[in-house]
């Protein structure tokens, strides 16, 4: 026989002001198995928490009901007080009276009525409960972290730092990221290189860092603390360990007109390469869709020059399997090409091009060496063009969202340019100057004021070519939609920031979840910026919306301190809200008749094949059982099976028909 | 074979010449064009802006009328009544109870099966398939093809050619021996809805599409719209001005460019109607 | 005669509906009393036989609700519910249950304001349809008389 | 059906397989299952236009299972529950050896259940004209309507249970209905009881009934209940694409597609 105590909560008034609490605690204490009922004005507090346990070692209470705010408050709270009253903390259930119902109504008998109906679910519910104990899991203390720019560079220091192992996987042959390719960084225009390029070396010889280059996640599975990962080493047909980067294999290679990616289609490759010369690791990769000797099957000069026989045309793929306790997702952004544009020519013109074009020509470790030189013929633009908020909010283009970082990057171009090429004239056309942060406003006021850039308030609608000029038609709003005609050598389209290709791929494989545009959620866009829903993993950089710099390092070490905090603790408790498959005495075993289509509903491949011997070890049944590291407790599985063999903790099959009984049936 | 044809206002008035030559290529190909009994009006210009059921309902009844004369595919040169018609069958068959409130007021059935046609994607299906055995002498000139604004938008509605820097006259031209230019004043606006209210306008706004043909060495503008080749034609004397120079580059209907190339006798395909000669 | 007071069961997740009336009631907004909430840790656990058995003992109108598409707290558990409740409502429809009385409906863990709104609508609706004396008529062993109030 | 009588011969004596599940004559006109053990019974055998009961529901059976390997004379519906059951583990080429029976009664021999699948494939699962009709004149009726249509037509049951029995798909060792902590059904044939007997098989059938009609067949009292799974075997068209039974499938109800439609969530 159940013994069960009803604490009825005034909340101060909160509750008492639209419900009758003495009345809930008076009908209460007439049910059948409630052997205590009480009301208080405030349960949360000490002397109310008091009452709780007094009353539990006093009348030997075997379940306890807290009527009072939402359990998503003080749950834990309550369950607490239980257990330092000796009772298991999941015989403690809240009724929720404040924002179900004393918040929402108003006051009056139906109101009474309905507090008194949710106490009892709940006091039918607790006299099925059970016992729990919560689980514990050991902590892998290592990380992993995915993408190598800014964002992966900054958080794997500082876990490493905080001395756990991490593991750094970056897709590209070097890391780097977009930081590298970058010119200056605003406001203060120190050069982008000379901050990143160091930390990038302190990566490569952290000894708690180890560095994957050219390396993808292929699955991962588990969970937080106990994730185990597969990835994909691609092969960089080298031996790295003999390599030593003296670079007569890059220097001989005959294919020598590749369009290089770090220099963004503006300078060339060779076919074995290095993507920039402060690369990490300096060593070079073949890329075999650009190989002679892959495409007709002769050729190994590179070979044939390599000092150390580093070479390894045979080289495959390498999986590396990882047991890791937390991840970092880094894994950036990219952006818009100019054929993304109908209206600008669909990328046909040569000299329209992207930030991260102009970026590689301001940079002096470019293609033009920091020249300003335009791509069609290499003549210096005296007439340069700036679009803002290319596809950036603009519905139309399925890009209602702001990219953040151009209105602040516009700004640092045209004033390079105009500190590179004296007498030039340049424009920028805008929506709105967003320079929120520090030193931002006055960064770009600098470019208006001290560097004469000419700011058009309006949107471009049309760029064309005529008589070897870029004829940018647009107009001036703030001259009264006047429209306006630029006969440019050169435009530059601050293409909207996006999400990297196959980034709903990745969310897919993490088991996290995206946003409409691909950028990975956050839990919360305030209070949990840097956690997804997955417990474990953890967001950094512009692969959540785009970021700069300064945010993505913040973000980084934000979620650094994360995984540190999770590390911290050698083991993790979870609640034991987990499904169970039922085990029977023999010859029945479990009711599962292990037709195993649980098997696909559950979105966490916690279940597994367990096979039934018998003493000879043959096989009698084979049935379904649930990993409980594993399974998180969402309760597919049960509702799916057909022979009602698989229940969950804490909601189980009795405690929710008696829920639905004990609504609707008088008492 | 036998196509409906709906003409609309224009094809019977200021631009008989686009209808005259639409049905002698069409005769050239042995198409029928079979004319919508009882027509009106399409609304164009005016009518949406006033009223949206109406502005659907007269087309409705046109596309009805050909349901119920049994045609299943009508051809519409007029780049404004194409543009009316396709909204119209676009916005009934998104919102059932407009469907409805239209239907009642034309008191004729209306199920949206007609397909229809611009005179480019008629062509597309019907002719250039069997064009290149027709052509006795090839248009060889440098044209600057010019689509305006109503023949490929809105984009979303219309799905055919892409917005800027459409193509598919281009494609046509080159298949009926010309050279099309690439240039950028393809989907300009020539000032049609001005055409007669603020003829300086027009002057302003066609002198440009002129104007960077011209510059490019376009011997003919080929165009699709009746409306495009009034502002380009009829009003060259304000667009010269404009341009300050005497422009006579000839502005011919896309029909008219592909009967040249079949050889079809010039006054069936009303050359002579044009106000900017046609040397061509 | 008192207006008829539907009874209403809301079959709800734990991470979004329950959270999204949670945000009603911190908002203060009001809605109609008769709803009841049962907590579910997602709408992938809520079992249709549950749902029938709350018309059983008399419910008049269901609500079930849970997380929108992409955002399941369990990552999937409401795509799965999804497809069941197609199914599900469709035997309703075929065999006869007025399916007009169970509502389903995403709320996430923001939406307060729709959470009332539903609330309100459901108890409209089923108010207008009145008690749900068909089902009741069956489910009531023959000896016990259903008395509506 | 001399090559059936003969193969089967050949299976038993060489010891190929312990039983030959087959058809033969009944009492009155009626056709029932045979299980041949010995050569001598396999002349029992018969196959005609009467045998439409559906042999796959014992297969599953501990009590053939523990007979060892067995061989099924399987008509279409046969084989397709065949490998719906395979799919579910619940047999395996271990365990089976079809001897198919077209649509134009000829015999063909399988090597596995790979090549069951791929000669079911080539026909796709339909429901007949008169029940469609019925299904049609259903649809149309109003929702009261329908309601009592049901409530009348399941009123006469008395949970006899015939229609499980007779399904292939209804294998499990502990049915819903003997579920009673708690007690989901009622166990007295109530209207109630009979209406929910009936729905929740038919949710644990839909996207795995193959469309047999043995549960009608197996109603003593006829009722229809084979029009709720031919229900579910169109909504799952509609909704989803439909479904065939294969080894390696996708479980319509144990998976999803984002971008599943519906229009009556709000």
């Amino acid at each position: 026989m159940s013994k069960i105590g009803v604490f009825v909560c005034h909340c101060g008034e909160n509750i008492s002001a639209t419900v009758d609490c003495a009345k809930v605690a008076e009908t209460a204490g007439n049910w059948d198995g409630v052997t205590f009922s009480v009301d208080y004005k405030y349960m949360c507090s000490d002397p109310g928490q008091s009452l709780i346990k007094n009353a539990i070692t006093e009348k030997g209470l075997t379940g306890v009901v807290v009527a009072s705010c939402s359990p998503r408050m003080h749950e834990p709270t309550f369950r607490k007080a239980c257990a330092e009253a000796g009772l298991n903390p999941f015989m403690c259930e809240m009724a929720n009276l404040r924002e179900h119902c004393s918040w929402v109504h108003e006051k009056g008998e139906a109101t009474t009525e309905k507090a008194i109906d949710l106490v009892r679910i709940l006091v039918e519910k607790v006299k099925y409960n059970h016992e729990l104990t919560s689980i514990k899991v050991p902590v892998t203390k290592t990380a992993l972290v995915i993408g190598g720019g800014i964002a992966g560079i900054q958080a794997s220091l500082d876990i490493a730092n905080t001395g756990h192992k991490v593991i750094l996987i970056e897709k590209d042959p070097s890391i780097g990221g977009h930081m590298s390719q970058l010119s200056e960084t605003f406001p203060t225009l120190d050069c982008s290189q000379c901050i990143l390029t160091p930390r990038m070396v302190e990566v490569a010889q952290h000894p708690n860092i180890t560095l994957y280059t050219y390396a993808e996640l292929e699955s991962l599975e588990g969970f937080i603390g106990n994730f185990k990962a597969k990835i994909r080493k691609k092969s960089k047909s080298i031996d790295e360990k003999l390599c030593t980067g003296c670079a007569q294999c890059t220097t001989k290679c005959p294919v020598k007109k590749i369009p290089s990616e770090f220099n963004e289609g503006l300078g060339k490759r060779t076919a074995i390469y290095v993507p920039f010369p402060q690369a990490v690791p300096n060593k070079p990769v073949i890329d075999r869709k650009n190989c002679t000797y892959y495409i007709k099957g002769k050729c190994k000069v590179c070979e044939i020059v390599c000092p150390t026989g580093a070479i390894r045309f045979d080289q495959e793929d390498q999986i590396v399997e990882v047991e890791i306790g937390a991840i970092v997702i880094a894994t950036g952004f990219t952006v818009k090409q100019p054929d993304f544009f109908p209206e600008y020519g669909y990328g046909k013109h040569a000299d329209v091009i992207t930030g991260l074009q102009f970026e590689r020509l301001a940079s002096a470790s470019g293609p033009t060496l920091g020249e300003i030189r335009r791509p069609s013929d290499g003549k210096v633009p005296e007439k340069i063009v700036f679009l803002a908020c290319a596809g950036s909010r603009d519905p139309a283009k399925g890009i209602p969202y702001c990219s953040k970082i151009c209105c602040m990057y516009i700004a640092k171009h045209a004033m390079l340019y105009q500190h590179k090429v004296h007498g030039g004239k340049s424009y920028v056309f805008y929506m709105d100057i967003r320079a929120g942060g520090k030193q931002y406003e006055e960064f770009v006021r600098r470019a208006i004021e001290d560097d004469g850039v000419n700011y058009i308030r309006g949107r471009v609608s049309k760029i064309y070519e005529k008589n070897g000029k870029l004829i940018v038609s647009g107009v001036d709003t703030l001259l009264n939609a006047m429209p306006v005609e630029i006969e440019a050598d050169m435009v530059v389209l601050a293409t909207a920031g996006v999400a990297n290709e196959g980034a709903e791929e990745l969310a897919q494989k993490l088991h996290i979840s995206y946003d409409p545009y691909k950028f990975f959620a956050e839990a919360h866009p305030k209070l949990k910026p840097v956690e997804t829903n997955t417990a474990g993993i953890f967001l950094a950089g512009a692969c959540q919306a785009p970021r700069d710099i300064p945010e993505s390092v913040a973000m980084a070490s934000g979620a650094a301190v994360k995984v540190a905090g999770l590390f911290s603790k050698d083991e993790l408790t979870r609640e034991p809200i987990i499904a169970v498959v039922n085990r029977q005495a023999p010859p029945v075993y479990s009711s599962c008749v292990g037709c195993f289509l649980c098997v696909s509903a559950c979105p966490y491949q916690a279940i597994e094949k367990e096979e039934i011997k018998n003493r000879n070890g043959e096989v009698i049944k084979s049935v379904a059982k649930v990993n409980p590291g594993l399974c998180q407790g969402c309760g597919t599985c049960v509702a799916f099976c057909r022979t009602k063999s698989i229940d969950i903790q804490g909601y189980t099959h009795e405690q929710m028909y008696t829920e639905v009984m004990a609504l609707l049936n008088e008492y | 074979m036998t196509l409906g044809f709906y003409p609309g206002c224009s094809l019977k008035g200021s631009s008989r010449e686009y209808a005259e030559s639409v049905l002698a290529v069409a005769k050239a190909f042995d198409i029928d064009l079979e004319e919508i009994h009882d027509w009106n009006c399409c609304g164009a210009t005016a009518a949406h802006n006033m009223n949206k059921e109406l502005s659907l309902a007269l087309p409705a009844r046109i596309l009805s009328l050909a349901e119920k004369q049994g045609l299943t595919e009508i051809v519409v040169p007029c780049a404004a009544c194409y543009s009316r018609l396709t909204v119209t069958k676009h916005e009934l068959a998104k919102d059932p109870e407009l469907k409805i409130a239209v239907t009642d007021a034309n008191n004729l059935p209306y199920t949206g099966s007609v397909n229809v046609l611009n005179i480019i994607q008629m062509l597309d299906k019907y002719i250039t398939p069997v064009l290149a055995g027709k052509v006795v002498k090839p248009f060889d000139h440098k044209v600057a093809c010019y689509y305006g604004c109503l023949l490929v938008r809105p984009h979303e509605i219309l799905n055919f050619d892409r917005e800027e820097d459409p193509q598919s006259l281009d494609v046509l031209m080159l298949k009926a021996g010309a050279t099309p230019i690439d240039w950028a004043f393809k989907t300009e606006c020539c000032g049609a809805g001005l055409s007669v209210s603020r003829t300086s306008s027009v002057g302003r706004l066609s002198g440009k599409i002129i104007g960077d043909a011209k510059d490019r060495g376009a011997e003919t503008i080929i165009v699709a719209c009746p409306m495009c080749h009034s502002n380009l034609d009829m009003r060259r004397d304000s667009i010269n001005e404009y341009l300050g120079e005497k422009v006579d580059i000839p502005v011919l209907y896309i029909t008219q460019a592909i009967g040249i190339a079949l050889g079809l006798d010039r006054k069936a395909l009303g050359l002579q109607r044009h106000f900017v000669k046609v040397s061509v | 005669m008192a207006e008829f007071e539907p009874k209403i069961v809301a079959f709800v997740c734990n991470w979004c509906t329950y959270a999204g009336a949670d945000l009603t009631g911190t908002s203060r907004i009001k809605y109609a009393s008769n709803v009841r909430i049962i907590r579910f840790p997602c709408t992938g656990r809520i079992d249709y036989m549950l749902l029938l058995k709350a018309f059983d003992e008399g419910a008049d109108g269901i609500i079930v609700s849970g997380c929108h598409p992409n955002d399941c707290h369990y990552t999937s558990g409401n795509f799965h519910a999804r497809r069941r409740w197609i199914m599900f409502r469709s035997l309703c429809n075929f065999t006869g249950i007025d399916t007009n009385r169970i509502k389903f409906s995403w709320v996430s863990a923001a939406e307060g304001a729709k959470w009332a709104d539903i609330v309100n609508a459901t108890v409209k609706s089923i108010r207008e349809l009145g008690p749900y004396t068909e089902y009741k008529k069956v489910a009531k062993y023959p000896e016990k008389e259903v008395n509506h109030g | 059906m001399v090559d059936l009588i003969k193969r089967a011969k050949e299976l038993i004596e060489s010891s190929s397989v312990k039983v030959v599940i087959g058809y033969e004559q009944g009492t009155g006109n009626k056709t029932r299952a045979l299980f041949v053990e010995n050569s001598e019974d396999a002349d029992k055998l018969i196959f005609d236009s009467r045998c439409i009961q559906n042999l796959a529901a014992y297969i599953t059976k501990k009590e053939i299972k523990e007979k060892g390997k067995m061989a099924v004379a399987a008509t279409l519906p046969v084989m397709r529950s065949i490998i719906q059951l395979a799919s579910e583990f619940q047999v395996t080429d271990a365990n089976i050896l079809v001897l198919g029976i077209t649509p134009e009664s000829k015999l063909i021999e399988f090597g596995n259940l790979a090549e069951v699948e791929k000669f079911v494939h080539q026909y796709e699962i339909e429901i007949d004209v008169r029940n469609k009709e019925m299904l049609d004149k259903l649809e149309k009726m109003t929702q009261p309507e329908r309601w009592q249509f049901w409530i009348d037509e399941l009123a006469p049951c008395f949970k006899c249970y015939a229609c499980r029995a007779a399904c292939p798909m209804c294998y499990c060792s502990r049915c819903t209905v003997d579920f009673n902590q708690p007690q989901w059904i009622p166990v007295p044939s109530t209207e109630l009881g009979n209406l929910e007997w009936h729905i929740m098989r038919a949710i644990h059938l839909t996207g795995r009934c193959i469309d047999c009609d043995a549960c009608y067949n197996a109603c003593p009292l006829s009722i229809p209940i084979n029009l709720l799974t031919k229900r579910m075997l169109l909504d799952a068209k509609e909704h989803f694409g439909g479904y065939q039974p294969a080894l390696k499938g996708e479980h319509l109800m144990s998976t999803y597609k984002p971008d599943d439609k519906e229009n009556f969530i709000q």
